[in-house]
């Protein structure tokens, strides 16, 4: 499917999604309340079968985090990027790893490193950090006075 | 399993085992194939490229083409190296700007070649040495311009 | 913890496998709860080399945070370094001549050949045996020779840059990749017959750590660890960079899900990485190996992607820039993390000695999967 | 003629006229401790000298060349090292059985020395039951590899042990079988017995089929009884870092790595003695002159040369073939050696009554 038919069935299935010109794949934005019925409706739906996750990211806009999901589908060959907007103090958003089940590790990742609450993830435990760990690491404004060399 | 089934699997299986004894067999015999070298006594020529630390290109003259323009010190992703300036009066009676210290970190450089790339005189270049363990990290860094030396002429 | 050890059948004893272990090959911390010699559940612990490569690349330039990447999948440095001078050249927008783009796809080949070479020993160790180690290091060692003669360096390249390659070859690298080629040939078969055909090998593969079509692409499985389980997912085919549309090359699948063919698709890829080599090694164009660039870069603002496929799998790029000349946002996906993922429900109901041959067939680099 | 026989009754009978018969038999008894003894060190360094030789060559490497000419020394070395090093105990370990371990486990491969036959009229203890004797004490081993595995209280040292005591006993039952078969062709458990009976030939010559095959089931068994690649499971340091004496060090593991590489030359000397013919030289039927040159050669030197051709064929193993899965080794006990075994037993009783043999 091309990006414009892609655009035209997205937004047959969730009317709300916001897109976002640019960039070689189509990129729209979800509510995070919309997400996984939206995601559940991505993998399931005959034309999309989006059934690959390759990359779960967060990017942290100082004001929000922004959650990223790039997804393929490994019989049609088209990729979507389905960005949402999270609250910086209060990061929730539904769990997909019952969808896909590499999410289960991104999410553990993203979750201790930008402190991104998976909502219903089975096993949320830090897994690259220690657990005693305090703090987010890869959010903007964290500082560690003892371990970061400033240039 | 047929009693056929049973010997061809034994076959097969002695078979395959001795096909791998005859390749360790091989090297046991031929000892031409032994490529391990006795590493202090005979060393390999190292390649010409190969990135050992970074040096300060000195002539015999003890003259150096460094500048002091420090594209060396922001290429370099870890700040491996500090340059300190000082200014010089040429025989004109001009003030110039001139290194009064190479500083050169070894022990936080990755040999990424970025400082040798940036360089617009060629005045650093890598050095093949790779035996660079010491008892103490201090001696680790290391002031790359010889006492004495000065720019050459020249050289802007 | 205390959950932990009541979710726990009585019998069943917890080990430790790493960080310090010799078949986890670094610092990886599996927590295994067995049942006698059975795996009930296999749970990995990672970080033990977390650099957060992530964070410090965010405080670099374009040009300099490349070579922290060789860091990260040291095996595969050359791709790390070409997938992230992709993103930069695609934000940028620069056309790089036709003599970089062979230089990079041979230096792609002959790493992945390299990589496969110190799997292919690390994995029969991890078996039990250790002739193939020594045996392997031989060819590898003629690689890195190659690379030391044109890179500099023996395993984190920092050759490729944005742009272009950072030097040009050296004169005797056509020479020495030929001698290469005609050992590799020789040694090879020499090698399967030690290994592949061993009826000790064979059992202790077949059937052992089964991944099926859907499970790997549900775990996100990438590279030789997917093709194993018959998913097609070569980046090179499926989304081709550089010169590789150009290439004759097979993308090597065999659908047996367990260990025994995803060591199969690793040997027969250092066969066409070989055959791929031997198309180009003759037919480097002549030019630049390198195009005009700024001094400075400034990739425009936005977000970009690339991917490429390192010897574990598809390494992504993802920059996210502000317009400044360092990227505010830039993360990897590395195919080691998500292929890991995989291995708790590969390793249930297997031996311990079954666990050595997933995670070897996995082949596992830590640095790969901490970042 | 010249022999270690006639040197230890010249020895024997030295002694017998000088002192009283209990004194006499009293330095005997000291000789051939200390002799065991010093043969125990001896072959601890030759044999590990020689598997790191071999591993070496085998693997494209040089191997030990700094200490002394060729590196021989080096095992000196390495020895004085594990004397010198600290013997650590771990906490919560069974103190009493940890240290006793490898204890038991050097006194059972020592003990396995008395059948053995050296040379011509030159052997500790020839029993009527020799080879029985060796089978009896060769189980004893399992018990310290149990022993440290348990009182270690680390859980890859109890997988370990747990591994090796399954893969012993089951060992032993093809290992005995295949003794079996070539007993049957003899006739006796004596050691001399044995080894007069191969004077005209070997038996892995003239045993026909089933001797052979009895002979390739004990090289393998014996493999799997000296916890050696392939079988090398209760240590496999790729799966359990070091199995049943991960938490050994110092002497004491070298006590442990000494007895491994004693059982290997006893279970080599056996399978030489059983189907090599032991210190007898080759001989071929009537080529008398043949037979004659064949005779010049020291009988000490035909056992130790037929002992140490074994000994290599076990590393060319070890450093050739990945190692087994568990329960791969068992199947191919129950399902393969033992059947085969138990047949091939079968096959040597009818060649023996209808005495085919030669």
């Amino acid at each position: 499917m091309t990006n414009e038919e892609l655009k035209i069935k997205l937004t047959e299935l969730l009317p709300s999604a916001t897109f976002e010109e640019g960039g070689e794949w189509v990129n729209l934005s979800v509510a995070p309340a919309e997400w996984k019925p939206f995601a559940q409706q991505l993998r399931s739906v005959d034309g999309l079968a989006f059934d690959f996750l390759f990359c779960v990211t967060c990017v942290d806009w100082k004001t929000h985090l922004t959650i990223v999901y790039h997804l393929t589908s490994t019989i049609h060959r088209h990729s979507i990027v389905v960005k949402s907007k999270l609250d910086r103090a209060k990061a929730e958003i539904e769990t997909v790893c019952d969808i896909w089940r590499t999410a289960e590790f991104h999410e553990r990742e993203q979750a201790e490193l930008f402190g991104v609450n998976f909502l219903n993830h089975p096993d949320l435990r830090k897994l690259i950090l220690t657990d005693d760990f305090e703090g987010f690491p890869l959010r903007k404004d964290f500082e560690d006075p003892i371990n970061m060399i400033k240039l | 399993m047929s009693a056929i089934q049973y010997i061809k699997d034994i076959y097969n299986a002695v078979k395959s085992l001795l096909i791998g004894m005859k390749q360790t067999g091989y090297y046991f015999t031929h000892h031409k194939e032994i490529i391990t070298q006795n590493y202090p006594e005979e060393k390999q020529q190292l390649a010409e490229r190969f990135r050992g630390e970074v040096v300060l290109t000195h002539d015999s003259n003890n003259e150096h083409k460094c500048t002091g323009c420090t594209a060396c010190e922001l290429a370099c992703p870890n700040g491996t190296i500090k340059i300190v300036t000082k200014f010089e009066l040429t025989p004109e009676g001009k003030k110039k700007k001139a290194i009064d210290k190479f500083v050169y970190h070894l022990e936080l450089c990755t040999m990424c070649n970025l400082c040798i790339v940036a360089c617009p005189t060629d005045a650093i270049k890598m050095d093949q040495a790779f035996e660079h363990s010491v008892f103490d990290r201090s001696q680790l860094t290391k002031v790359l311009n010889k006492p004495g030396s000065k720019i050459m002429e020249g050289v802007e | 913890m205390l959950e932990e050890v009541s979710a726990v059948d009585q019998g069943d004893m917890i080990i430790n496998i790493g960080p310090q272990h010799p078949s986890t090959h670094g610092v990886l911390q599996l927590v295994v709860t067995l049942n006698g010699e059975t795996i009930k559940k296999v749970e990995p612990h990672l970080g033990f080399i977390h650099r957060s490569i992530e964070k410090m690349c965010e405080s670099l330039t374009y040009r300099q945070f490349i070579y922290v990447t060789s860091r990260m999948d040291y095996l595969s440095s050359h791709i790390n370094n070409h997938g992230c001078a992709l993103c930069v050249e695609k934000g940028m927008q620069i056309e790089i001549p036709d003599r970089a783009k062979v230089i990079r796809v041979l230096m792609d080949e002959l790493t992945r050949i390299a990589s496969h070479e110190l799997w292919w020993g690390a994995m029969a160790m991890d078996l039990g045996a250790f002739t193939p180690f020594f045996l392997s290091f031989r060819e590898r060692e003629t690689i890195t020779d190659i690379m030391e003669d044109t890179c500099g360096a023996r395993l984190t390249m920092n050759y490729i840059v944005p742009g272009g390659v950072m030097a040009e070859l050296h004169p005797d690298f056509q020479k020495k990749v030929k001698a290469f080629i005609k050992l590799f040939r020789e040694k090879a078969d020499q090698y399967n017959e030690l290994v592949t055909g061993n009826i000790i090998f064979q059992s202790r593969m077949k059937n052992v750590g089964v991944l099926s079509k859907e499970d790997a692409i549900s775990y996100g499985c990438t590279g030789p660890t997917a093709r194993g389980s018959g998913v097609n997912c070569d980046i090179r085919k499926l989304y081709p960079y550089e010169i590789y549309d150009q290439l004759k090359f097979d993308e090597v699948i065999e659908t047996g899900c367990d260990s025994f063919s995803r060591y199969l698709v690793r040997v027969k890829e250092m066969y066409q990485s070989i055959s791929i080599i031997e198309q180009l090694i003759d037919n480097i164009p002549e030019g630049d190996f390198q195009a005009k660039t700024k001094a400075v870069l400034k990739l425009p603002k936005g977000e970009f992607y690339t991917r490429v496929e390192t010897a574990r799998g598809e390494l992504g790029v993802y920059i996210v820039s502000e317009g400044a000349t360092t990227p505010y946002r830039i993360k990897f996906r590395s195919p080691g993390f998500s292929n890991l993922s995989a291995l708790n429900h590969m390793a249930k109901g297997g031996k311990i000695g079954d666990l050595v041959a997933m995670m070897g067939t996995l082949d596992l680099v830590i640095p790969d999967i901490d970042r | 003629m010249w022999s270690l026989g006639n040197i230890a009754h010249s020895i024997d009978v030295w002694l017998n006229q000088t002192f009283s018969p209990a004194l006499a038999l009293l330095i005997e008894f000291v000789i051939v401790g200390t002799m065991a003894i010093s043969l125990f060190a001896v072959l601890g360094l030759v044999l590990v000298f020689m598997e790191r030789k071999v591993s070496a060559y085998m693997q494209i490497r040089v191997g030990p060349n700094r200490v002394g000419p060729k590196g021989m020394f080096q095992t000196f070395a390495d020895t004085i090292k594990l004397l010198l090093k600290e013997g650590l105990t771990p906490t919560g370990s069974d103190k009493f059985l940890f240290n006793l371990a490898p204890v038991i486990a050097i006194i059972s491969a020592m003990l396995l020395l008395a059948p053995i036959a050296f040379a011509k009229d030159f052997q500790m203890w020839d029993l009527n039951i020799g080879v029985l004797y060796v089978s009896a004490i060769s189980s004893v081993a399992v018990i310290s590899i149990l022993m440290a595995g348990w009182s270690s209280n680390n859980k890859y040292s109890l997988l370990g042990a747990m591994r090796s005591g399954a893969q012993i006993v089951s060992y032993e039952l093809s290992a005995g079988l295949s003794i079996l078969a070539i007993i049957v062709l003899v006739g006796s458990l004596k050691m001399t017995d044995i080894v007069a009976s191969q004077e005209t030939g070997w038996w892995l010559f003239k045993g026909h089929i089933p001797a052979l095959i009895a002979f390739v089931i004990f090289i393998i068994a014996a493999t799997a009884e000296t916890n050696r690649a392939p079988f090398d499971l209760a240590e496999a340091e790729s799966e359990l870092t070091a199995g049943f004496h991960t938490e050994y060090s110092g002497m004491r593991f070298a006590l442990f790595f000494l007895a491994e590489y004693v059982n290997i030359f006893i279970v080599c000397a056996i399978g030489a003695t059983l189907f090599l013919g032991g210190w007898m030289p080759f001989h071929i039927g009537q080529w008398t002159a043949f037979n004659h040159v064949m005779d010049f050669i020291p009988s000490s030197l035909w056992f130790f040369g037929k002992t140490f051709f074994l000994i290599f064929l076990i590393m060319w193993f070890r450093w050739t073939f990945p190692r087994l899965r568990v329960d791969q080794l068992l199947n191919l006990e129950w399902k393969y050696l033992l059947p085969i075994s138990m047949f091939n037993l079968l096959l040597a009783t009818a060649i023996a009554i209808l005495g085919w043999h030669f």
